[in-house]
């Protein structure tokens, strides 16, 4: 690759994280009517995309330490007591995550300047948004594990409010006969808080597991700790920390176990919200494996990667299945969230740059199709004013066509059509399991084969969708009348909303058919890393 | 074993003694007498260390005024004269607070004896008046001074408690008229709360509840 | 030239297809010949292509989506142009420009209710909804003619790439874009579960090709079709068994081979123009095709091909059995592709050793090994057109008398003389009647059959052999009978007269739906010419005067008994049969209660214990941690009783245990 | 010249006096006589930290009595402490002593195991946890 452009220094990593913070404090302090506060949302966000560019462009050629420095760096001291480093830097693994989160902060924002959620201040919410985008570079950034964690322990606040302020308290889920969940401001609150509980046990194994390794290394700065792949570690103090460090990443990843807080999460955030759990705070999670794990603790990961594998395939498997009985759209959604990263925990777990490759491209790919589908389901339920499968108006192909296709889109996206981007990540997550013996030992091809299957299990949920909401019997709908009575008119989507989503579909259909866009940016960091992993 | 180490352990035993009679006597004021006994021999034993204004004040403000604090406040409360089986806790209790004395005994001797060491001897140091009153006044002087203040805090404190501020307070509207916690001495030092509550003239209200067994003697 | 008119094949129709849907609106005319302007010049680029590969050779290497770095290897997604993929090429062209053009007729968009809505097949449920309803719907023309031309660069990716990423691209797109047409009319509830059956039994079989690509991605090192198979005779045995045997799921499953052929009988429930595009060129051709692109590897590795044969010899007689049973048009041609398939299939499954036998004389080895799987291609080719044929003139009968059902048919020779024979055309050479197309390319797999089991091949060939000989008998018996039951006999009075009230001679097809019969009857006709100077890809098919002989007696025969059958006392020559065989080959030897009760019903009952479990078993742990979490807090809260002594205790014990640790720790 | 074993267990036997008397008693000024003497323990501790060599109980000279010779503290911290310690004991049995006077005003009782209207198993402790938790999770 040639080299990059210089556009702009170092200093641009901390201004990316500053920035939306900023913007967030000062969308808080000053009590700004909605419209003003949606446009500095879109106005910051636009500028924080911009800046990534270029960043971008300035960090090329991509590769990683410890074969060579980050593209852009940036070491300052924070806490020489402790001598802890306000260390960024951008290389190939964060630039795919960094350009992401920018992109969806910004179409999130953009929607927010129509679409705005049933109560509370919108002004509160988009700078709940732009204060999740700034831990979420932060993280994407950090070259330091104290600024990651804190980075990573960030994002948490503001969206436990995005939940509990801005859920949804609509929920209708509770007058369907048979259904058990509660709604309304109890679930806002229960789901909030399940979130929060949830990740910050999480969080807390992860510190751990930080600590240990920070203490038995006497650094916490990445670089050298990737330098070192993990030789100066003893090998059980490698598996304890690995386990410590993966426990607690894939709560927030979610592992196939540690799942059940997504799905009420997902559900009852409002869109904007959805679409930045899935996103951006799902990508934590592997984010942090690749960053930390893979490079630091390479021998601990080689050992306990056969449970990594086999929690990520049967995560695939297991919330296929389930969304194949789910009722609620947006949960079903949510849970086909666990299968996609379980593709992405099984490339992980795999350790070869197949693997790698697939789980970074998958994990881009998920916020790309996810966050579209987020946005599409939640445009349906914002029009249905519910989400029950049951419930909503059949034929979608003809009565709204563009939120239709749109769906359908999402949909063959998200079953991993070949062309389209969701299936260079399952195909390299297959591949890199199959060819894992050194990692993944003897169930290193039942991995491979089963998360073969699980793509078929994708189709067969997201096909039933399609049937019963996409396709169906058209004109009159098949809600009862009290739920809005058949007179009531249902707009399609709208220019706004198309506008909003088309940049997620032309990045998904540039991903399939251009698979080197990414794969070229992320195959040395991929192969510097594991190059450190004896 | 010197001379000093003679007295010393007549004066710890004694102190020792009187402290165990303390905690474990069934008989309120014969309780308050042993602590009398238990502190003055403490004075001793501070004298044995050198320690002599130390001894002093121990005299002064334990002996003197802390100990004639606790027999008012025994007497206010209307404890009972006499053998009394009710003022230790249920057997069982009992040995619990055994086994945790014996512990914490065990616990700081030990950890002492094995610390200091049984064959360290050490000459007393000097604690006399002007050496004591001149690192009061010098590098103490700002503990001091926050000392005083507390002590003002707590004599304060004491006559808000004891008098109270609402006249609804159950209890307090039977204080004596005339607010006998007016004639508290500020001079007294610590011992103030004592005359402020001196003579309680009638039984107690307790409005809507049964007066308990101490209440009534 | 050639690498761009290659090129273009490709992107052509691709990008026709999204200005199909970007550009035209919601204007069915547009959409319409956006859709027959990209076919057109797809079609152009593919004659180039060939003009090109005929001239000049074969070209490889032609870069369309860069490369992928797939981590420990860079893959180049590269396609080529050979005979091959250049023939197929231009059959494909041809079929998707007359299906456009037809379906412009066909799914008129003024013309809302489509005609095979009216009297389709009623299945429990599949009328649920009043036909006004769908009328007031937008007409769905664009995204239907996007879809077709998506469907045809998708089957063109197939037909060039030399990668086997870019072929799975191809391939399930075509997959994707299926499930689309097939559920075209999605209003009805049999369209609806046809099309996701359609897309999910291929989907399965597709599995094979997945992990087919990644067996061979790491035995391998390289997922280049050309460098696997210059690889082929180095690598594992291993590798080449379980990757070409993973790689014929994927075949029948794309084919509609047994065992996973149930999608394509139900797959009628698409308009007919998309039945004569899935049938004739693409989709199901697409198995076919891959096995003979990959030949060498199926070659090299034990028994791959033996269980292609077997596979075919199965599905050949079966199917056409099943189509001897059908009482519905559209249904019988469907069984019958799945059997004409299974002919090319055979064709190149044992087609090894014969085109072995020549391969001395043919240029090069690779040639030679495109060679050896000539009598595939060409039926393939053949079939593309008659079957597109057929299909087509099916599509103006159910037009005409607004069902697909035979019992609606009949006498079409005395109204429609023109169309009659274009059906009999077609259906003669479905049959292999000599001197149409059809026959000299099955007589040519049954000669390379014959040659493989005279030259030791074993079992497999003598299987395919008598398999297809046989099939040919039953053959020639359905294609009669569905001339006797359409143009045959008296016409059906009530069901010719069109909508209108019109006398159905007077109903007249659009021009639209015309003149692609006449376009397809050329090569139905006279593609077996193409023998007479054959290209490298055909040097060694050859058909052997004896066994075409016998071949052709027996098609013959069985048109014979079928058109004569009405002389011997009943219409319709499957009366003839048992009503319980009749029934059961109908249905399809009930394979599809077997699929619902193996395969369907287990899954769903496990999605639905799952769907508990994730609710009862997983969630029940965090549930229980908060109930966990509050006794815990029930039993700490009776510590605070209100003693103060009490809690002085706690504190000296605490104290007492810190201090203890500190005397033990140091 | 004294052995300074004897303070140390002195000061053992007063702080287990003390801490048995504060937890075996139920009237509530034999339970601040309890407390009085774990005070003068902590008082004599002090003192004897007096009669250390410097450094404390980390000096050398206590474990080589050659190194016997202790430079002067010129500041007597310990036995300031203590007179501290006595000051606070002071107040601190001032104000114990009023309360438990105004808890025999208002209860007519100095029994502590009577007096429980702070538990949390008391009948009058309203506070429900539900109220405060809200619920379970689903």
């Amino acid at each position: 690759m040639t080299g990059g452009v210089d556009l702009v220094g170092p200093w641009a990593l901390a201004v990316l994280v500053a920035l939306p913070l900023a913007g967030a404090l000062v969308l808080l302090g000053r009590g700004l009517p909605a419209r003003t506060a949606t446009r500095v949302g879109v106005t910051i966000s636009g500028l924080t995309l911009l800046l990534a560019l270029a960043a971008a462009a300035s960090a090329a050629p991509f590769a990683a330490y410890p074969g060579s420095r980050p593209g852009l760096e940036l070491d300052l001291d924070w806490i020489p007591a402790l001598g802890v480093h306000l260390h960024l830097g951008l290389d190939g693994i964060s630039v795919p995550l960094v350009l992401l989160t920018a992109l969806l902060t910004l179409l999130v924002c953009l929607h927010l300047v129509r679409v705005q959620p049933d109560a509370g201040r919108v002004g509160g919410l988009v700078a709940c948004v732009l204060a999740v985008e700034g831990g979420a570079l932060g993280t994407f950034l950090a070259l330091d594990l104290v600024v990651f964690f804190v980075a990573f322990e960030t994002v948490l606040v503001p969206m436990w409010f995005v939940i509990a302020r801005w859920g949804d308290s609509g929920q209708r889920a509770s007058t369907l006969a048979g259904s058990s969940r509660p709604g309304g401001e109890q679930a806002r609150r229960e789901a909030a808080n399940r979130f929060v509980l949830f990740t910050v046990t999480g969080s807390a194994l992860m510190l751990l597991g930080l600590l240990l390794v920070a203490m038995r290394s006497g650094t916490t700065d990445l670089v050298l700790l990737a330098q070192r792949g993990g030789q100066d570690l003893a090998l059980g103090v490698q598996t304890v920390a690995a386990c410590l460090l993966v426990a607690g990443l894939a709560v927030k990843a979610p592992m196939f176990p540690l799942h059940t807080w997504l799905p009420p999460a997902h559900t009852i955030a409002p869109t904007a919200g959805s679409v930045l759990l899935a996103g951006v705070l799902l990508k934590l999670g592997t984010y942090g494996l690749v960053r930390v794990v893979v490079p630091v603790v390479p021998q601990g990961l080689r050992e306990i990667a056969p449970v990594l594998g086999a929690f990520g395939v049967a995560g695939v498997l297991w919330a296929g299945l389930a969304c194949f009985v789910e009722r609620d759209l947006k949960r079903l959604i949510a849970l086909s969230s666990v299968a996609h990263m379980g593709f992405v925990l099984v490339g992980i777990a795999s350790m070869t740059p197949e693997g790698l490759q697939g789980a970074l491209f998958a994990n881009v790919a998920h916020g790309l199709i996810t966050g579209l589908l987020f946005l599409v389901v939640g445009a349906v339920k914002d029009r249905h004013h519910t989400a029950e499968l049951a419930l909503l108006d059949r034929n979608l192909r003809d009565r709204l066509p563009r939120l239709g296709w749109l769906l359908a889109f999402g949909a063959l996206a998200g079953l991993g059509l070949p062309g389209l981007a969701g299936f260079w990540g399952e195909l390299l997550a297959i591949a890199g399991a199959w060819r894992s013996d050194s990692a993944m030992g003897a169930i290193s091809r039942p991995v491979a084969v089963l998360a073969a299957v699980g793509t078929a299990v994708a189709a067969a949920y997201l096909l039933r969708v399609l049937r019963r909401l996409w396709h169906g019997p058209g004109g009159a709908p098949a809600a009862p009348a009290s739920l809005g009575g058949p007179g009531r008119f249902i707009g399609d989507a709208t220019r706004h909303e198309v506008v909003v989503m088309m940049p997620l579909v032309a990045a998904t259909v540039a991903l399939g058919v251009l698979p080197a866009i990414l794969l070229e940016v992320t195959g040395p960091a991929v192969r510097a890393l594991l190059a450190g992993a004896p | 074993m010197t001379a000093l180490d003679v007295v010393f352990a007549l004066f710890a035993s004694t102190a020792a003694a009187g402290a165990l009679l303390a905690v474990t006597s069934r008989h309120v004021v014969h309780a308050a007498l042993w602590l009398v006994l238990a502190l003055g021999s403490l004075a001793g034993v501070y004298l044995v260390l050198a320690a002599e204004v130390v001894a002093l004040v121990q005299v002064l403000v334990y002996v003197g005024a802390v100990v004639v604090l606790v027999l008012f406040a025994l007497m206010l409360t209307r404890a009972p004269i006499g053998v009394r089986a009710d003022l230790d806790a249920a057997p069982g209790r009992r040995r619990v607070a055994a086994v945790a004395g014996l512990a914490t005994s065990a616990l700081i001797g030990g950890t002492l004896l094995a610390a200091i060491g049984s064959t360290a001897e050490v000459p007393a140091g000097d604690g006399t008046a002007s050496a004591l009153g001149s690192a009061t006044f010098t590098g103490w002087v700002l503990p001091f001074e926050l000392l005083s203040v507390l002590l003002l805090a707590a004599l304060v404190a004491a006559i808000a408690i004891s008098r109270g501020r609402d006249a609804d307070t159950p209890g307090l509207d039977d204080l004596a008229p005339g607010g006998t916690a007016d004639r508290a001495d500020p001079g007294a030092g610590s011992a103030a709360p004592a005359p402020a509550a001196a003579p309680a003239p009638a039984t107690p209200a307790a409005p809507s509840r049964a007066v308990g067994p101490d209440g009534t003697s | 030239m050639t690498a761009l008119a290659a090129l273009l094949t490709i992107v052509l129709p691709a990008t026709f297809a999204a200005l199909g849907i970007a550009v035209s609106g919601r204007s069915p005319v547009w959409a319409r010949e956006w859709g027959r302007t990209g076919a057109l010049g797809c079609l152009v680029a593919a004659l180039v292509e060939a003009h090109g590969v005929l001239t000049s050779g074969q070209q490889a290497r032609i870069g369309l989506l860069g490369s992928a770095d797939l981590g420990s290897v860079t893959v180049a997604l590269d396609l080529r142009a050979d005979q091959l993929s250049a023939l197929v090429a231009v059959a494909v062209a041809v079929v998707a420009l007359c299906v456009q053009v037809y379906s412009g007729g066909y799914l008129a968009p003024d013309q809302s209710v489509a005609p095979d809505q009216a009297g389709a097949p009623d299945q429990p449920g599949a009328t649920d909804q009043p036909a006004s309803a769908y009328a007031e719907a937008p007409t769905r023309y664009p995204a239907y003619a996007a879809t077709v031309s998506l469907f045809t660069a998708a089957m063109m990716l197939v037909v060039h790439a030399d990668d086997l990423l870019l072929l799975l691209i191809g391939w399930e797109v075509m997959g994707a874009c299926s499930y689309l047409l097939v559920g075209h009319h999605s209003e009805r509830a049999s369209a609806r579960a046809a099309a996701v059956k359609a897309f999910l039994v291929t989907r399965v079989g597709d599995l094979g090709v997945l992990i087919a690509v990644v067996v061979l991605l790491a035995g391998g090192g390289t997922t280049s079709i050309s460098g696997l198979i210059a690889a082929a005779d180095t690598l594992p045995d291993g590798t080449l068994t379980a990757a070409t045997l993973l790689l014929l799921a994927g075949v029948a499953g794309k084919s509609a081979q047994f065992p996973l052929h149930t999608w394509l009988p139900d797959a009628m429930e698409g308009p007919t123009p998309v039945s004569a595009l899935i049938h004739a060129a693409t989709m199901v051709a697409a198995g076919v095709f891959l096995v003979a692109r990959l030949l060498p590897l199926f070659a090299a590795a034990d028994g791959a091909l033996a269980v292609a044969a077997v596979i075919a010899s199965i599905t050949m007689l079966g199917a056409a059995l099943a189509a001897l049973a059908q009482d519905d048009l559209k249904r019988l041609l469907a069984w019958s592709t799945i059997s004409q398939v299974a002919y090319m299939l055979a064709g190149v499954a044992v087609a090894d050793s014969a085109g072995a036998a020549d391969a001395a004389g043919a240029a090069d080895a690779a040639a030679a090994d495109l060679a050896a799987a000539g009598p595939g291609i060409l039926h393939l080719l053949t079939h593309a057109a008659f079957k597109a044929l057929l299909f087509l003139v099916a599509g103006c009968v159910t037009h005409l008398v607004g069902s697909t059902l035979f019992a609606d048919m009949g006498g079409l020779r005395a109204t429609h003389p023109a169309l009659a024979g274009l059906l009999g055309l077609g259906l003669a050479a479905l049959a292999g009647v000599p001197p149409l197309g059809g026959f000299w390319s099955k007589e040519a797999v049954l000669t390379a059959a014959e040659r493989a089991a005279r030259e030791g091949a074993g079992w497999p060939a003598w299987l395919v052999l008598g398999s297809g000989l046989l099939t040919a008998l039953v053959t020639g018996m359905y294609a009669a009978r569905a001339y006797a039951l359409v143009a045959l006999g008296p016409p059906r009075t009530a069901a010719m007269h069109a909508p209108d009230g019109e006398a159905a001679t007077a109903h007249r097809l659009p021009a639209s739906m015309i003149w692609p019969l006449w376009v397809l009857a050329v090569p139905t006709a006279v593609l077996g010419l193409v023998l007479l100077a054959p290209p490298d890809l055909l040097a060694t098919t050859h058909v052997d005067p004896l066994t075409a002989f016998t071949g052709a007696i027996l098609s013959l025969a069985g048109v014979g008994w079928a058109l004569s059958a009405p002389r011997l006392g009943t219409a319709d020559l499957a009366l003839a049969l048992p009503a319980g065989v009749r029934g059961f080959l109908r249905a399809g030897y009930r394979l599809d209660d077997v699929q619902h009760a193996l395969v369907v019903r287990p899954y769903r009952a496990l999605a639905r214990l799952i769907g508990a479990g994730d609710r009862d078993v997983v969630d029940a742990y965090p549930r229980a941690t908060v109930v966990a979490t509050r006794w815990a807090g029930l039993g700490l809260r009776r510590l605070g009783n209100g003693m103060a002594t009490s809690y002085v205790g706690w504190a000296v014990a605490g104290a007492l245990v810190l201090g203890l640790a500190g005397v033990v720790l140091s | 010249m004294i052995h300074l074993a004897g303070p140390a267990l002195l000061v053992a036997v007063l702080a287990g006096a003390g801490v048995y008397g504060v937890l075996a008693r139920r009237n509530a000024v034999l339970v601040l006589i309890g407390a009085e003497l774990l005070l003068a323990a902590a008082g004599v501790l002090f003192v004897l930290g007096t009669a250390l060599p410097a450094g404390g109980l980390g000096s050398p000279g206590l474990l080589d009595p050659t190194i016997s010779a202790r430079p002067a503290d010129p500041l007597v911290s310990g036995q300031v402490a203590t007179i501290m310690l006595i000051t606070i004991a002071a107040a601190e049995i001032g104000l114990a002593l009023a309360v438990v006077l105004l808890l025999f005003r208002a209860r007519a009782t100095s029994d502590l195991t009577a007096v429980r209207e702070l538990g949390e198993a008391s009948p009058s402790y309203t506070d429900h946890p539900d109220a405060v938790t809200g619920g379970s999770l689903p």
